[in-house]
């Protein structure tokens, strides 16, 4: 007690020296919350983007489509699968996919019809949130289609424009019909910019002559923080027939460069942990080679070497605490300020989009648990790590030359 | 104007620090002339006042009321920089403490300021190395303050003061913390300098060697002038020997 | 974009025979090294070539997905016009092909438009058969396609027959390695067509029965096209009405024509 | 002169407090030369074998044909273009190529896909790299040869070998659908699953006849340039030159969108990275510097005193912090030069770790990790070094010369 209100008093008297000290430590744990959570939220939205455009966490499709992906097959019990996934906990849409050709006007193009289940899909892509003009589909205009943004310019029309499509509907038929474009989506990715044409289950369903089954269910997480893999095992348990991929399976290109940029996170975290160490063992050495004379004085009046470096420890915690608490703070604030405005990227590129995924170009922050957590943990080790030099040569400098030290 | 028979002049000035929850009044109501050429000693014990009427003098602190005049200017009028202008041009300072710049020589210590001044270096080695040779630092121009002693560190205060010819060197107890012989020395060497060039010279000082050789004595006491003293044969003992 | 499951070619390869004669053997015949090769194909020709023709027919097509028939009604003018439309069912009425030259149009009655097909659609089946698009425009073009000889003459399976052995020339734009073709040797009706890829593995059969007379001649009318990898499949077109050199207009296959019922 | 040589003796007063700063400048240098030589590095490798992939760095091309790349668009004066375009400074080649979409078939599979046709007599392995990346058989030598070469997932597919033949079916000029005949002169497995699935390189002149081009018509020029980072620049100079209503003059960040965007992507979180460890690290310097004015008080109130001017001071200690800057990038360069020295002539080898797919982007990159770094990202690094620097000495250089004189004689 009395060596810790003494610790007190000896930071609070140098107070100049130990804000500076406090200070440095306090940014260089506002620096490390900021970038842990900046780097958080780039892996989270990549991932996120990856997965909440088009993919899903994982999804489920008949043994053999993804290579052929033929029109007949059919997840024949879709309907009842994914309600069986909904009760088990996750979100899951249905999906059906037909190729053929739309035309308007003299311009046509090859297309890609993708059926969407309007009661579901909303829980498990943003789609509905990306549209550029117009609207989203509505379950009660089934002549009402959404298309890409190339396509469009593809096929000079604009929302209201009529666009006939013709195709073979699975009946061996040829399926046509007259649609209006409500909506237009913005970049998604080359594939749907290019050549995706949405539509309603119904209405595709009519279409395609095709009453039941679908070709894809896109299955999300209720909590997207749990653990992938897991999850891709629990709903392959629930549809053990078919095939059942998670995104990283489904697109290892981009699973691979999320894996690469989450390695460059983690080295250039390491950096900033080495960086910040430095800082912190010259705050540390400075603040205590400045006083060595005034430990030389207490070593000279009887102080023994052990309460010395009682004494530097305990002055030393003081100040990483005020430390951990104005950092925490601060890079907190910071963190939590580009969680809400994000980093505005859409200068650097025209399109934000790899792998046929687009990304938003807004970069945000993500604030975990983890990203305060580990910096302030980290802050008191270096701390402690920093000062055991420092604090030794006080406790073992004899006082003659501690009062002659420059 | 005249010119400047007062190179000093003190209006009603009062200075009042705070001290924890005290307010302390270190100089209370003074009003003071010094005369140019003259050898001057403020006296009086500690808390008296000296150093804080040294150190308006200089424009190193502000009066809380009352005027500071140095060659009739107002120093009040006076920015940051003018007041560095000033003392760079018209006033040299000797401490206490010697107060040496330590990663500098002699030679460099006693060149900085002409150096501020933008004396080109020529003039200033030769004018640098003639004021060491007058303060009897012939050869240890190259020292550094740690490589002397405390009377040669105050010898090249002392030319650091000097070098540029000030109108006026406040001195803030030169002697303190030099033996009586080496304090002997250097007044020696500023009654010469106060003599032959007409340096004003004034004391904060409660060495009575020093005031045994002062043209005038000031006595300070609570921040009030207690007596002012002007002595008829000033620098009796310092007859040249 | 992954292709779908290989599908035969040639509806108008088989409607040619059948009521327009064979541009392939005509012009093979005129190519063929063999002298006789030549003049049995001209013959041939001469049988069954209309300079027009009209022709009522029903499509059954089985595929592992889906049984479909419908009736249809056709016109052809040379190898380079023809216009087909489907009569039933119902749901497909008026749906109507025009091949011109090497563009194929689609009227489609349910939304009224016209498509005109891109080359990224010729892979795509023509009505749900195993005929695809592709194989509609290739027909016209395959005047220098082949070389013919003779490659067999005598009894085979009880009938006197001769069969043909066209092999691709070397620059024409066929995918075939080579294609075999038997006829009746008495009456030149053909028998069966088959066709090898270029490792000569055979890659789907043509097979022609129910021999009536129709058009004013003992032909054909039925004609059977079985792909090599999906024997259980097939895609059959039986003729009910055929009328050669009728007087019909060149606009007559035209896009105006084209929707009208 | 006179304040220079005060500073850098200054610095030398507490050794080993501006070693350790020194050290934290000089592991940034480290660093930062690391991530931006290799982002320079990655990024050139990028386009450039983008770039090789058919667009070039920068095209001349049929108005629109980048938003529908349909055959009926067409420029005309190719070859002139071309011979123009070479002679301008700091273009490396300029070359014509017809880009469309067809549909390749076999008597047992069709397969829809794309083709680049190219004169054999101005395409090789070193400009082109799908011809770089065959792996069996040879490149068809005549202009207007039935060659063509496919990639290895194509052919397999398709069920042909080299030899065998294949047609294609595009529309011509006119929107006719035309058939031709090809055979497999050579089969390319360039690693990206896509490309070896659906390209093909075709005869340029052959290809001209199938669709009925004349002599002098094509898709595009192509041209690569010396120095992809003029793309932007050199685009709108040619754009200004050559740009009609019927063409138009486009940079690879606009055909290649993917690309570009990857690159941002990774380009901004690389300097956001580089940006906060520098700041960690000019915190370092402000600390250090904070420290070594307190406790100079007493001395600059001296200097005060005798009458230096408190801008003056400002400047002693900026000029300290440029000395410790100066020692911290010296101390970089030295441990950093034979580093880069090693990375880039021979790099480390991440093969093992990426799998058998080097893409990204739908471009190649390399496995191996190199740097290599442009002029301007050294400026960079320096301007960095010295910026951050001076911004961290400023608030301490302000404070050396507001410290009252008086008060700092006092502090014994």
């Amino acid at each position: 007690m009395h060596i810790f209100s003494l610790a007190t008093r000896n930071v609070l008297r140098n107070w100049h020296r130990s804000a500076v000290t406090t200070g440095a430590m306090a940014f260089a744990a506002a620096i490390m919350i900021l970038f842990a959570a900046l780097m958080d939220g780039l892996l989270r939205d990549s991932e996120r983007t990856a997965v909440a455009m088009n993919l899903g966490d994982a999804q489920i499709h008949r043994h053999g489509y993804l290579a052929d992906p033929d029109l007949y097959s059919l997840l024949d019990d879709a309907a009842a699968l994914a309600g069986n996934l909904r009760s088990h906990g996750f979100h899951a849409a249905m999906r059906l996919y037909g190729f053929g050709l739309a035309a308007a006007g003299t311009a046509s193009a090859g297309v890609q019809l993708r059926g969407v289940d309007m009661d579901n899909e909303a829980s498990v892509t943003l789609l509905h949130r990306h549209v550029l003009q117009g609207d989203w589909l509505a379950a009660d205009d089934p002549h009402g289609i959404v298309i890409g943004r190339k396509l469009a310019r593809t096929l000079a029309v604009t929302l209201g424009d009529e666009i006939v499509f013709v195709g073979q509907a699975s009946d061996g038929s040829m399926a046509n019909d007259l649609y209006r474009v409500r909506g237009i989506l913005k970049s998604v990715g080359e594939d749907v910019d290019r050549a995706a044409v949405f539509i309603t289950i119904p209405a595709f369903r009519d279409l395609m002559a095709l009453p039941q089954g679908a070709h894809e269910i896109a299955v999300m997480r209720s909590d997207r923080n749990s653990d992938l893999d897991a999850a891709r095992e629990r709903v392959a348990a629930l549809a053990p027939q078919y095939e059942v991929r998670d995104w990283r399976q489904l697109r290892p290109v981009v699973a691979r460069l999320l894996d690469m940029a989450d390695i460059q996170t983690i080295v250039m975290v390491v950096i900033t942990y080495v960086a910040v160490a430095t800082i912190i063992l010259n705050a540390m050495l400075m603040s205590v080679f400045e006083r060595i004379q005034e430990f030389g004085v207490m070593k000279a009046v009887g102080v023994t070497p052990w309460n010395i470096v009682a004494l530097i420890y305990l002055e030393t915690m003081v100040q990483t605490a005020v430390a951990a608490g104005a950092g925490g703070l601060l890079g907190y604030a910071a963190a939590n300020y580009f969680t809400d405005h994000g980093i505005d990227l859409s200068h650097m590129a025209s399109g934000f989009s790899f792998g046929g995924i687009a990304i938003d170009p807004v970069w945000r922050a993500y604030i975990t648990p983890q990203s305060l957590l580990v910096p302030i943990t980290f802050l008191f080790l270096i701390a402690a790590a920093a000062v055991v030099y420092p604090a030794l040569k006080a406790a073992l400098i004899r006082p003659v030359s501690a009062i002659h030290y420059r | 104007m005249h010119a400047h028979t007062h190179i000093v002049r003190l209006e009603n000035v009062s200075k009042t620090y705070q001290q924890g929850k005290l307010q302390v009044r270190a100089v209370d109501n003074l009003s003071l002339e010094i005369d140019t050429g003259d050898f001057c000693a403020l006296c009086g014990p500690s808390g008296s006042g000296k150093t804080t009427v040294l150190n308006m003098i200089g424009g190193l602190d502000l009066p809380s009321n009352g005027r500071v005049y140095l060659e009739e200017r107002d120093l009040a009028s006076l920015n940051r920089s003018q007041l560095a202008a000033l003392r760079r041009d018209r006033i040299g300072f000797v401490f206490q403490a010697y107060n040496l710049i330590p990663v500098m020589t002699a030679f460099e210590n006693a060149e900085f300021v002409l150096r501020l001044q933008g004396i080109p270096a020529d003039e200033c080695r030769q004018r640098v190395l003639a004021t060491l040779e007058e303060v009897g630092l012939h050869g240890l121009e190259r020292r550094r303050p740690d490589e002397m002693s405390g009377g040669q560190q105050q010898r090249v205060a002392i030319a650091r003061a000097i070098v540029t010819r000030p109108a006026v060197v406040l001195a803030d107890e030169p002697t303190a913390n030099v033996d009586s012989l080496t304090a002997d020395a250097l007044l020696d060497l500023m009654q010469k300098l106060n003599e032959e060039n007409g340096i004003t010279f004034l004391f904060s000082t409660h060495d009575q060697r020093v005031m045994d050789r002062a043209k005038r004595i000031i006595h300070l006491r609570d921040g009030r002038i207690e007596q002012d003293e002007v002595r008829a044969l000033p620098g009796a003992r310092t007859a040249k020997s | 974009m992954t292709n779908k499951t290989e599908k035969i070619r040639f509806i108008f390869r088989v409607l040619a025979w059948t009521f327009a004669a064979s541009a392939a053997l005509t012009t093979s015949a005129s190519a063929a090294d063999s002298e006789r090769a030549h003049q049995l194909l001209r013959e041939i020709d001469d049988l069954w070539r209309g300079q027009s023709s009209h022709a009522i027919m029903t499509m059954e097509v089985k595929t592992a997905h889906y049984t479909r028939a419908m009736t249809m009604e056709a016109w052809s003018k040379g190898t380079d016009k023809t216009l087909v439309r489907i009569l039933s069912p119902k749901k497909e009425q008026g749906t109507a092909t025009l091949k011109s030259d090497t563009n194929i149009y689609s009227y489609l009655p349910k939304t009224d438009r016209t498509i005109r097909l891109t080359s990224g659609m010729m892979s795509g089946s023509w009505m749900g058969s195993h005929f695809t698009n592709d194989d509609l425009v290739r027909e016209s073009r395959r005047e220098d396609d082949y070389d013919a000889s003779i490659s067999f003459e005598g009894r085979r399976d009880g009938d006197d027959i001769i069969e043909f052995t066209l092999l691709p020339k070397p620059d024409a734009a066929v995918v075939w390695g080579k294609v075999v073709l038997t006829i009746q040797a008495h009456n030149y009706i053909p028998l069966t067509e088959l066709y090898y890829d270029e490792d000569l593995a055979l890659a789907r059969t043509f097979v022609f029965s129910e021999v009536k007379t129709l058009g004013g001649r003992l032909r054909p009318t039925v004609m059977q096209v079985v792909p090599a990898d999906k024997p259980d499949e097939y895609t059959k077109v039986i003729y009910q009405e055929l009328a050669l050199d009728i007087a019909i207009k060149d606009d007559f296959f035209s896009l105006t024509n084209l929707k009208q019922q | 002169m006179h304040l220079t040589r005060m500073a850098w003796r200054n610095l030398w007063r507490r050794k080993r407090r501006t070693a350790i700063t020194a050290f934290s400048i000089a592991f940034g240098v480290f660093l930062s030369v690391t991530f931006t030589g290799s982002a320079d590095y990655v990024y050139t490798n990028m386009i450039n074998s983008g770039a090789q992939m058919g667009l070039g760095h920068i095209t001349v091309e049929a108005r629109d044909f980048n938003l529908t790349p349909t055959l009926d668009k067409r420029i005309d004066d190719a070859s002139t273009m071309q011979r123009q375009l070479r002679d301008l400074p700091g273009v490396r080649d300029a070359i014509v190529r017809i880009m469309g979409q067809a549909m390749f078939a076999s008597a047992r599979k069709t397969v829809g896909g794309a083709f680049i046709a190219i004169d054999p007599a101005q395409e090789h392995a070193d400009n082109n790299l799908f011809i770089r990346a065959i792996d069996a058989g040879a490149m068809f030598t005549a202009s207007d040869s039935t060659g063509i070469v496919i990639g290895s997932r194509m052919a397999q597919q398709l069920g042909v070998n080299l030899g065998k033949k294949l047609v294609y079916t595009t529309t011509d000029k006119d929107g006719e659908i035309v058939s031709e005949i090809a055979r497999v002169s050579a089969i390319f497995t360039t690693g990206l699953a896509e490309v070896d699935g659906s390209m093909a390189l075709l005869p340029l002149d052959r290809t001209r006849r199938t669709l009925r081009y004349d002599a002098d018509q094509a898709s595009l020029v192509a041209i690569t340039i010396r120095d992809q980072r003029a793309s932007d620049v050199m685009a709108r100079s040619i754009s200004e030159r050559l740009a009609t209503a019927q063409r138009e003059v486009l940079s690879w960040k606009q055909t290649q969108p993917d690309l570009a965007g990857l690159i941002a992507m990774d380009r901004s979180s690389n300097y956001v990275s580089q940006l906060l460890i520098g700041l960690l690290i000019a915190a370092g310097i402000f600390n250090t510097q904070l420290m070594s004015v307190l406790e100079r008080s007493r001395e600059f109130g001296v200097m005060m005193a005798v009458g230096m001017a408190p801008h003056t001071l400002f400047r002693l200690v900026l000029i300290e912090a440029l000395c410790l800057a100066l020692v911290g990038l010296l101390a970089g360069v030295l441990i950093t030069l034979p580093w880069y020295y090693y990375l880039n002539t021979t790099g480390i080898d991440f093969s093992g770790a990426m799998g058998d797919d080097y893409s990204a982007g739908g471009v190649l990159i390399d496995p191996v990790m190199r740097v290599f770094l442009y002029p301007e990202s050294v400026t960079g690094i320096l301007l960095a070094v010295f910026g951050l620097t001076l911004l961290a000495a400023v608030y301490p250089a302000w404070r050396a010369g507001r410290v009252p004189p008086v008060e700092s004689l006092k502090t014994i």
